[in-house]
């Protein structure tokens, strides 16, 4: 536990709560204009929480303590990721925390909470939403997890700090193929676990296709407003992942204001960045038949183990 | 005698003494009689492990205990891990028995067996030579077989179950009989420590690896010899389940490990490569069974598959980097595979004891006619759930931390052994390993989600009460160890370590007290900073919603409604989609009649859709056997007709074929 | 030379990804300019291998690959396209997409396992990436059993041709000018031949499903 | 993928022109900028659909006001009813309000919602939306101008 950790661990944790809600409304504005409208602004995510959160609390009949405290463990695991994982500094607050497996699997938990709300509502539709959601969760872990394999082996190690510094000293790396193909399997894996297009439509208003939004039709008020920050953050937290695994540059190697300063800022920028690219690619796609998932997690997981032999192959 | 003996002799004792206990007193007094002695048993038997793992060695000969061989107990540190798992499970079965046996399980054969089984369970890791082995594993064989059949009375299927059980662990049996006789056949009196120095051929010593794999294998379930577990194992009494799946089939890994890491010294790389193969099929097809089933405790049997597949990778991978003179890592990979035996044993027991304490309070095994039992079974509720998250293998629990290990070892393994092995075998283990980890993940939110939560969809299930107190207590001593084990796996990562290291020759993997410290690779994680920083993350979070009072509002049902239980997603229909995905693996049966009304083909009178998954393997392997058995039967009845004089006349025949024989060979 | 050799590597890693993307596809014309995108690829290869040795004639291979490849061969594919009707999509492969791309993992693996010896026959950067050309040998193989429509069978065919070409550049560094204008002549012939063969099918059969033809023996 | 991305380039911006914001009414200060809305069709003809379609499409886009439709009414603050209640959506209709958090708004959009219009006094219909749920506002027109629904919306989000 260093001071760099620390320090830049709280300001993570500032940087994602206050960011993710920014970022969505950023891809809705970049959105927004490529179909041609104004938009409504990037801050407006936060007007709907700041209302959300004035508004009344709803606890339907039937619903037990797992609907009320899942959008509150969601938004605690991704809280934790954020502080742990090393975005703006080298160094994690928690090192002993900042292993790739466990943020994954963390991240991972967030959604197992929600899809267990849904299932508690006993609803036709919060059932559907947590079977498409848990479905597509199993089938996309083992591409999340070579493509971290392809990743480690090089390095000698899972552990994030370990991983974001070896690339920071050799940032040659970034181009190899093994490196590249891991990228775009991971790029995979986040879409297809923040349920963006094509997995998943965040805008959809039709209970038929939906995923996410299926296991949350029941929450209304502070604790909507909960899920939404975490499903924000959620998708901070993985471009983020992201940046900071292929992209480290930037990252404040030792404590101080102004190395700080820049590494929030790069980490912004990269997430910008990486946000305002998904959300242009959404709108040259259409959502995938829900069988139609499988074949692009298989072809992640292909694009996986290609990783897995090019860094073998041609080291 | 040091404090491992005396508290293994006194667990004997009492386990012994609990048989005839239940033999001798009074129904009333006996399940509590017996249950005292079981959790006796158990304690001490953790005593006497935790003493063993401690290094305190013990063994001692009784040559006249038995004809031929004698009896050899020998605990060393491994065995000592398996004692004191099996120990740990007892207790809390025995507690919980004292509740369960109270619904018609209170017979003199039942509750004298259940002791008794306990004791041979103790006695397979305390045998210190292959006859006490092999004669504790029989033993072990038909006290289980006897609790398998106690309901018999009652289900129909129970009887199959134990026919399928009494066949395939016979078969077992005579494959482990062969490969250790191979094994003992050189050496004068069988005891471990004189097969130990014997050297032979890599030849035998492959053939009797294969021989122990296969015999020790079916009894841990693994792919293709499973197939008497998901059926045997949700047949018994839930606290035998439980005794059975979290304890029982540990002794396979145990045997496999004995064989092959020590009395045969290490071995081939393809050894372990085929255990590694095998573990990780067994742990996806295990998973993929259990993910679209929906009998909750079929459901847990497949999970034990799957588990003690997981075990195996990490036994295989062991094994591989052992043979490849990669000590260090060969023990990381072992420790991984043995405190995943504690973590499985740990949350299978609570989970079989939950889904046993469903039964007790609904009479309901099939999660599609379960729901809503959150307000009626809350302990149960809460014991289930937290079985479920531990058995999900997500952060923070116990079977994470396995996990983690686990891939830590096969991470680190890509720079070691040949090319081959390194750069595919690895790979796609990994790629095992997280397919499985998903697919448990859909598998207990299914259980817990839809089992446990949502609304009641069967009257059984609405009207279902909490189970009696002792059942509660077994339930909490299994979750305590949960917990304990997700919160502070350093309290036996140490032991378990260092346990590994001794098997193969280097010094622990793991160290640390607080944070798991990897030694000679790079790696650390900790289990307890975890919990602290999600405790204390949900706390801040909580504190920020305020705490205003919520309204009470009917469901949202599109405005239409009452919403019935039919429209509910149930285990079947929640699995569904991964069916689907897994179509070409499962090939489900599946049927659907519409029926319409007379007066036009465009109304629907009812839709029936009916499915059946049956488990390909068994369908595809043992079927055709089956039938072939079935057909020299047949073959055997039209020779064996009930004639004296037919049965006269093959002996003469046979006789004649002999002599002449005799002349021509002479 | 450090970058010739990453330029290499890439341009292997990119050899290999077209041919997952041209099994993962269904549409034939993507799938064509995929194709395309592979012809640069191994033109890149050579390019690579070219500078690393300083050698003009190699450059000149790169420059005709580049032709023939990226630019010859996919225009005629596109012709046979135009002329092979409505469908435009391959509908319903043997095995399944998603099946396909877990056979193509498996299919790299072995290609890695069995390129080895190869490997360590003469470890030199350019013959550590003969495990990604053998892949795309074997995907191309894969991609002529599985699929049905012509079009697709003859970009597998092509798949195949372009991994056996890239194979032998990485282990000899250079089969010669004239042996590889040879063959770049032979595979022409080859999809002129089943250009004319589609167009054919199709005027016979109105399709160009392959499986079709399984009625020919009647 | 090329020709959707020229398309894009050459279409530019379609959104018109912010009309001044209207004066913004009782609801704004609590809701703030943000109203999430769910539409209930009570009973409509379709033709208030188009136009709130229309008001919701790139033109008018009401979105930009900080209106934005959603799938559930627990995330709605106010309902946009359409249509004459006929007598098997007047119970949804009431639940649909049950369901709403407070505080929550109702708009009726359309001359069915305010006063059954041309369905006044047939057999099907119960009434006009005020007398099922309480209604804050009303949009005239039969159907309404998407100018009109986007100005009570503005009224609503206060932006």
């Amino acid at each position: 536990m260093s001071a760099l950790g620390l320090v830049g661990g709280l300001l993570q944790a500032v940087l994602v709560v206050g960011g993710a809600p920014l970022l969505l409304g950023m891809m809705r504005q970049v959105r927004a204009r490529l179909e041609g409208r104004a938009g409504p602004g990037i801050a407006q995510p936060w007007r709907d929480l700041r209302k959300q959160l004035r508004k009344e609390t709803i606890t339907p009949r039937g619903t037990s303590e797992m609907f009320r405290v899942a959008p509150v463990l969601m938004v605690a695991m991704t809280l934790v990721v954020a502080v742990v994982v090393p975005f703006v500094g080298t160094a994690s607050a928690l090192p002993a925390v900042a292993d790739l497996i466990v943020v994954v699997a963390l991240l991972a938990h967030g959604s197992v909470a929600i899809a267990l709300a849904g299932l508690d509502t006993g609803t036709a539709f919060g059932g559907m939403g947590a079977s498409r959601e848990v479905t597509i969760l199993a089938l996309v872990e083992p591409t999340a997890l070579v493509a971290i394999f392809a990743l480690s082996v090089r390095v000698g190690s899972t552990s994030l700090p370990e991983i974001v510094g070896s690339t920071l000293d050799d940032p040659a790396r970034v181009v190899s193929p093994a490196s590249l193909l891991a990228a775009v399997a991971l790029a995979m894996v986040i879409i297809a676990e923040t349920g963006r297009l094509p997995v998943d439509n965040p805008s959809t208003h039709l209970e038929l296709t939906m995923v996410h939004e299926a296991m949350v039709l029941e929450y209304a008020g502070p604790r909507l407003a909960l899920v939404e920050l975490g499903t924000a953050m959620r998708l901070t937290v993985y471009l983020g992942l992201l940046a900071n695994l292929f992209v480290p540059w930037g990252v404040a190697t030792e404590p101080g204001v102004p190395a700080l300063l820049v590494g929030a800022v790069a980490f912004a920028v990269k997430v910008g960045a990486l946000g305002a690219a998904l959300a242009c690619a959404e709108v040259f796609l259409a959502k995938l038949r829900l069988f139609r998932v499988p074949e692009l997690l298989a072809g992640s997981f292909l694009l996986a183990v290609l990783a897995v032999t090019a860094a073998y192959v041609l080291g | 005698m040091n404090v491992t003996g005396v508290a293994l002799v006194a667990a004997l004792v009492a386990g012994f003494g609990g048989g005839v206990a239940g033999l001798v007193v009074p129904r009333t007094v006996r399940p509590v009689v017996v249950g005292a002695c079981v959790a006796a048993a158990g304690a001490l038997a953790t005593l006497a492990g935790v003493a063993a793992m401690a290094g305190v060695a013990w063994s001692a000969a009784l040559p006249w205990l038995l004809p031929l061989t004698g009896v050899e107990l020998a605990v060393d540190p491994l065995g000592g891990v398996f004692l004191a798992v099996t120990g740990a499970v007892a207790v809390a079965a025995g507690v919980y028995g004292i509740g369960y046996a109270r619904g018609g399980l209170d017979g003199r054969a039942v509750q004298a067996a259940l002791p008794v089984f306990v004791a041979s369970l103790l006695l397979v890791p305390a045998a210190g030579s292959i006859g006490t082995l092999l004669v504790c594993w029989e033993l072990m064989a038909l006290a289980s077989l006897l609790l398998v059949l106690a309901e018999h009375g009652k289900r129909a299927e129970v009887a199959s179950a134990g026919r399928w059980y009494a066949v395939m662990t016979h078969l077992g049996f005579v494959a482990i009989l062969v490969g250790l006789l191979v094994l003992a056949g050189a050496t004068g009196d069988g005891s471990f420590a004189a097969v130990r120095e014997q050297a032979r051929a890599p030849e035998t010593a492959g053939l009797v690896f294969v021989c122990c794999l296969v015999g020790f294998g079916s009894k841990a379930g693994v792919l293709p010899l499973h197939a008497w577990l998901p059926r045997a194992h949700p047949e018994a009494p839930s606290h035998v389940s439980a005794l059975m799946s979290a304890a029982m089939v540990n002794l396979g890994v145990y045997g496999i490990l004995r064989v092959g890491f020590d009395l045969l010294g290490g071995g081939a790389p393809w050894w372990w490569l085929a255990v590694l193969v095998l573990g990780a099929a067994s742990a996806v097809y295990g998973i993929l069974q259990a993910a679209v089933g929906s009998d909750l405790k079929r459901l847990l049997g497949y999970s034990t598959t799957e588990n003690m597949g997981l075990v195996l990778v990490g036994v295989g991978a062991g094994g591989m980097f052992a043979a490849s003179g990669d000590a260090v890592l060969a023990a990381l990979a072992l420790t991984a595979a043995l405190l995943h035996v504690v973590a499985h044993a740990a949350f299978k027991t609570l989970l079989f004891l939950a889904a046993g304490s469903v039964l007790h309070g609904t009479g309901l095994r099939d999660l599609d006619a379960m729901g809503g039992l959150r307000p009626v079974m809350p302990f149960t509720t809460v014991a289930f759930g937290l079985g479920a998250l531990t058995a999900s293998a997500l952060p923070p629990g116990a079977a994470f931390v396995s996990e983690w290990v686990l891939l830590q070892a096969l991470v680190h393994g890509a720079g070691s052994g040949t090319v081959v092995a390194s750069s595919i075998v690895l790979p796609v283990a990994v790629g095992a390993v997280a397919l499985t980890a998903g697919l448990a993940v859909a598998t207990f939110v299914k259980a817990f989600g839809v089992g446990f939560l949502a609304r009641p969809r069967s009257a059984a299930a609405a009207e279902a009460h909490e189970s009696p107190p002792t059942m509660l207590a077994g339930m909490a001593l299994a979750g305590l160890a949960c917990v304990g084990l997700a919160v502070l796996p350093t309290v036996v990562l140490p032991a378990v370590a260092g346990v590994a290291g001794g098997v193969t020759g280097s010094g622990p993997a793991v160290t640390g007290a607080v944070t798991i410290q990897l030694t000679g690779v790079s790696g650390t994680m900790s289990p307890l900073l975890l919990v602290a920083a999600l405790a204390v993350a949900t706390a801040l979070v909580a504190a920020v919603v305020s705490r205003r009072s919520a309204r009470r509002a009917r469901l949202w049902d599109c405005g239409g409604g009452p919403m019935s239980a039919r429209m509910e997603y149930t285990a079947t229909s929640f699995a569904e989609p991964l069916q689907r995905v897994f179509d070409n693996v499962l090939a489900p049966d599946q049927d659907v009649d519409v029926t319409h009304y007379e007066e036009s083909r465009y109304l629907v009178r009812a839709v029936a859709y009916r499915r059946t998954l049956r488990d390909r393997v068994e369908h595809r392997l043992y079927e055709p056997v089956l039938a072939a058995v079935r057909g020299w039967g047949r073959a055997g009845r039209r020779l064996a007709d009930g004639s004296v004089h037919r049965y006269l006349t093959y002996g003469f025949a046979t006789l004649c074929g002999l002599l002449v024989l005799m002349v021509v060979t002479r | 030379m450090v970058h010739a050799i990453q330029l290499l590597n890439l341009a292997a890693g990119a050899l290999l990804l077209t041919a997952v993307l041209v099994l993962w596809r269904r549409e034939l014309p993507v799938i064509v300019r995929v194709f395309a995108v592979q012809g640069v690829a191994l033109a890149a290869l050579v390019a690579a291998l070219a500078r690393e040795e300083g050698s003009a004639e190699l450059a000149a291979v790169a420059v005709g690959c580049l032709v023939l490849r990226g630019a010859v061969l996919p225009w005629l594919l596109r012709r046979a396209l135009a002329g092979a009707g409505e469908v435009q999509r391959e509908t319903r492969p043997v095995i399944n997409v998603a099946t396909s791309l877990l056979a193509a993992a498996a299919l790299t693996l072995l290609a890695l396992a069995v390129s080895r010896p190869l490997v360590d026959l003469a470890p030199t950067p350019a013959s550590r990436a003969v495990p990604f050309a053998i892949a795309v040998v074997l995907i191309g193989f894969l991609v002529l059993v599985t699929r049905r429509h012509a079009v697709s069978q003859l970009v597998g065919f092509l798949l195949m041709d372009n991994g056996i070409t890239a194979v032998g550049f990485l282990t000899t560094s250079g089969i010669g000018l004239v042996v590889e204008i040879g063959v770049a002549l032979d595979v022409l012939l080859v999809v002129l031949v089943l250009q004319v063969l589609t167009g054919r099918m199709r005027e016979a059969f109105g399709d160009t499903d392959l499986d079709e033809l399984r009625e020919l023996h009647d | 993928m090329i020709g959707l991305w020229r398309k894009i380039r050459r279409t530019g911006r379609v959104a018109e022109p912010a009309p001044p914001a209207p004066e913004a009414g009782p609801a704004a200060p609590a809701l703030s900028g943000s109203v999430q809305i769910r539409h209930v069709d009570a009973g409509s003809c379709n033709g208030c659909e188009v136009e709130i379609g229309s008001a919701f499409g790139p033109v008018h886009d009401a979105e930009r006001y900080g209106a934005r439709l959603v799938a559930s009414p627990r995330h709605a603050d106010a309902l946009i009813v359409t249509g004459p209640v006929t007598r098997n959506m007047a119970e949804p209709l009431r639940r649909t309000y049950e369901a709403v958090p407070r505080p929550r708004v109702v708009v009726a959009v359309g001359d069915c919602a305010r006063n059954c219009g041309v369905f006044a006094g047939a057999y099907g219909v119960v009434g006009p939306v005020s007398e099922i749920v309480p209604v804050d506002a009303e949009v005239a027109g039969c159907p309404p101008r998407p100018e009109a629904i986007v100005a009570a919306l503005r009224g609503l989000t206060g932006r």
